[in-house]
């Protein structure tokens, strides 16, 4: 298989479908994450359970959904169940093996938000949507996922509102808050992939996508990033994914 | 027992102003020429709930309907942000807003107490996250067996509930299918309701995957064709996706949108 | 995700000595089959849980099987008395049965906290009434928003569920319709589940009122046609109405019981 | 119509029939009551709603249920939904008008027992079913109708278990409890009818059926029993109501 031209875009959502396996269950949320489920699904994992907070459990789209809702999910699923079935009996006791989140900004320590940027939450710089289901995605499935373009602005420091909890200020915070779950243990952007510290929980660089150097990376973080002592290069997509991933997109363009 | 009325009676009767409103539909039949008819009716000072305001929220807070938002999430779904909700939150345009926000399980939760005749509910959530801090309708709660930890939200009781959904027969029986949301409990929370659907039938012929709201369960009952445009109603209409992208333009501008809005208010079929 | 393994097998697999055992169905769709094989297996010690435990109940009390039931209702519905289980709470016959006992709004109540992963849930419930004097699984609990008082009652979480349905596709996904009671709630509270189905199919047909519990919320099918006698199975058989009448008179007399426990345990089949 | 020889059974069911009306919503319990309400249906209330513990809203049965779950129950549904569903959404937010319910003892002020006969719990005298879909019913119709064949035995001062609230010791209790529901407002047995007392809430004799006498209802009460100022006797059952009960009772056996 040779490789042809592809866009950062294009391996981040290829980066972020390999992190997932068959038989996982996946809590999608759309966007960037509900690109990378169905690539998964269409390409090394088809066995991936997508479940989308609309009410689906086990939907098998063949285009890319246009919204968290679209008919597409209930029509392909093996069972259509109301909302608060899929928060209550599904999600909340840990059911679910990923949350696959994105982020307006996410922060040195995982955490994200999705609220509002600027100090003030009364006078904000920029209104956003707000939390959806990722707060409690992000508490209870047993690990998450974090997909979502690199930049000074969107990896920051600490996080302006934390709609989402991630690992708090790090050092087993969550532990000590009573989640369950992981928390998110992988973060893919456009450009690298990060991990947690499995003591301090800050962010690891611990892979950069091909030509992208660990300079360049720092310069899209927003904190003193910590790189780790071997940096994997990813490898870059196969013909056969950006084939799968564009038509995909075709499909549902 | 539901009565089968004209849309434009039923909000009348039903909708006044300073009224808690949920209008509810998760992507899939979204009852928006509902909330055309309110804008038409000029309500005022409604607290407007609902998990995902979209766009019929953005026309409706942008018209000046309402004082308050209780929500979830608020985009354009697959398009962008709310302009009209922005303008509202951050310019005080046409009226100030002011917004009780929540995560989805937390409302879908509070639908739920609302429909069991409960004061509050139970979950695990908003745990280590900003939302207890800026919204006063979480509080925590402790197990009386486990002495474990957890949050409670308390109920929604909207003094209507509309919603859309595929078909009613004539005693107002209403039947739907596909994705359900909250729709339910929505209903069911609210003191009085109001249920536009695609077509009145002789008969309810089962469908899987369907519910059925019992005609005593609902108070009013509108035949209201499309009226979930430009969200869908399965077995009847696709979304329109162009116009959730169009609604992007319109609501950016002030202007563009007053005359969007006067054309609603003038009774024209707005379909960008 | 759910294997297809014989009944023999799963039960051998799932069901331990001392564990606690839900079996569900509300007059519909009772696994009835799954009871005689633990009795042919001679399991002991189980603590059984059950809204409504009748025939199937009394059979595993009769042969020796439980030492604990958590129950709401316990009788031979339109004929009368459980007389093992009378035997059992008022004489020890043949070992000693401890009780604990709710209404079905508490235990439906449990088992949804259960499938919710919640140690409690909240009800209107057992105000005024003698339960919380004789149950210790009920308490008062204070809306947090309100300061009304509630009751509480703590989750089942049970070792294993087992449930009766109509079919399962080969890959584990199980189906059910017509009356559902609590049969999802009690296999999501469950660590381990089983359920029986009158066929195993190569798909699913979508079927009104239907709802599918897929594969991986499920660890064990068993295909046992006729598995809900003499309950019934919708679709597939309707109940035995003199099987019910039957049993009183084999389950009134000890020596008559035990010549039934030595047939079933010759693993006979036992239509009456 | 001519009225031909009938029980007292049936009178009782007639009886009980008759205090429905259409258009109301009826939680049935299974037995006397479940008689009474589908007769209440196939005669004057066609529009009568039952609703079953099963989970059925708008059953419309053309024979009696052989039990709560009978099949037929669910087929002739309006709605058929879990039984978390119909006790949380539907029996506990006072939906139903009247929850309609059986007795083994029913005491002066409309306590049920279905649980033990006899003053020790541990060591009953006799253990019966317990407490089913009853006291939540109590508690959250509008109103409770109870039907009870009545002898010394079930009509009883103070019942051994109070299985199901009616007005506690009385004088209000039921409103001090913070109870929605007004509770038990009628009796209906096979000698005749009994209401609360608005003020004390103890039972009164307020009419016998035909054939019976006042003295008579006396020496089937365990208690010292009020009769109204006025006792009304019951008309008699109609042919037609008689045909009715009969027709639903051969269907069923």
């Amino acid at each position: 298989m040779t490789t042809s031209t592809y866009t950062a875009d294009e391996m981040m959502s290829v980066a972020a479908a390999r992190a997932l396996s068959g038989g996982q269950r996946c809590f999608v949320g759309i966007g960037l994450p509900s690109t990378a489920a169905n690539l998964a699904r269409r390409t090394h994992a088809p066995d991936l359970v997508l479940i989308y907070e609309s009410g689906t459990l086990g939907s098998k789209p063949d285009r890319l959904p246009a919204s968290i809702g679209d008919g597409i999910l209930a029509e392909t699923a093996d069972a259509v169940i109301s909302v608060p079935e899929v928060f209550n009996y599904w999600l909340q006791p840990g059911r679910i093996d990923v949350g696959f989140l994105g982020a307006a900004q996410l922060d040195k320590f995982g955490n994200i938000n999705t609220t509002v940027i600027g100090d003030d939450y009364a006078d904000p710089k920029v209104r956003l949507p707000g939390a959806g289901g990722a707060p409690e995605i992000a508490a209870n499935c047993h690990e998450v996922y974090v997909v979502v373009r690199q930049s000074k602005r969107s990896f920051v420091d600490q996080v302006d509102f934390v709609t989402s909890f991630g690992h708090g200020r790090g050092n087993g915070e969550r532990a000590r808050l009573g989640l369950r779950g992981a928390g998110p243990t992988l973060v893919i952007t456009d450009l690298g992939v990060f991990r947690p510290d499995p003591d301090s929980h800050e962010l690891v660089l611990t892979g950069v996508h091909p030509g992208v150097t660990v300079e360049q990376v720092r310069e899209a973080t927003g904190w003193e990033l910590r790189v780790a002592d071997d940096v994997a290069t990813t490898p870059a997509p196969t013909s056969d994914e950006l084939a799968v991933l564009r038509a995909l997109k075709e499909a549902s363009s | 027992m539901a009565e089968v009325v004209s849309l434009r009676d039923a909000v009348a009767e039903l909708v006044h102003d300073g009224d808690v409103v949920a209008m509810e539909g998760f992507t899939h039949l979204i009852p928006v020429t509902a909330g055309h008819e309110i804008i038409r009716q000029r309500r005022r000072d409604l607290t407007l709930v609902r998990m995902t305001p979209d766009i019929v929220y953005d026309q409706l807070i942008g018209a000046g309907c309402a004082r308050k938002l209780i929500f979830s999430w608020g985009g354009n779904p697959g398009v962008g942000s709310l302009h009209r909700f922005r303008d509202a939150v951050q310019h005080g345009w046409p009226v100030p807003l002011e917004i009780e926000e929540h995560s989805h399980a937390g409302m879908a939760n509070r639908y739920v107490a609302g429909a069991s005749g409960l004061p509050f509910a139970v979950l695990r959530g908003y745990v280590g996250t900003d939302l207890p801090n800026v919204t006063d309708t979480i509080k925590p709660i402790t197990c009386p067996f486990t002495g474990e930890a957890l949050t409670a939200v308390p109920a929604i009781n909207p003094d209507v509930a509309i919603v859309h959904a595929q078909r009613a027969d004539r005693a107002g029986n209403v039947q739907l299918w596909g994705l359900v949301g909250v729709q339910k409990e929505a209903v069911l929370a609210a003191r009085r309701s109001l249920v536009t659907v695609e077509e009145v039938v002789d008969e309810l012929e089962p469908v899987p995957g369907g519910m059925v709201l019992p005609s005593w369960a609902v108070d009013r009952v509108a035949e209201v064709p499309g009226g979930a445009h430009p969200s869908y109603a399965q077995g009847y209409s696709e979304r329109d996706n162009a116009y959730y992208a169009a609604w992007d333009a319109i609501s950016r501008d002030r202007d563009e949108f007053e005359r969007w809005v006067e054309r609603v208010r003038a009774g024209e079929e707005v379909n960008a």
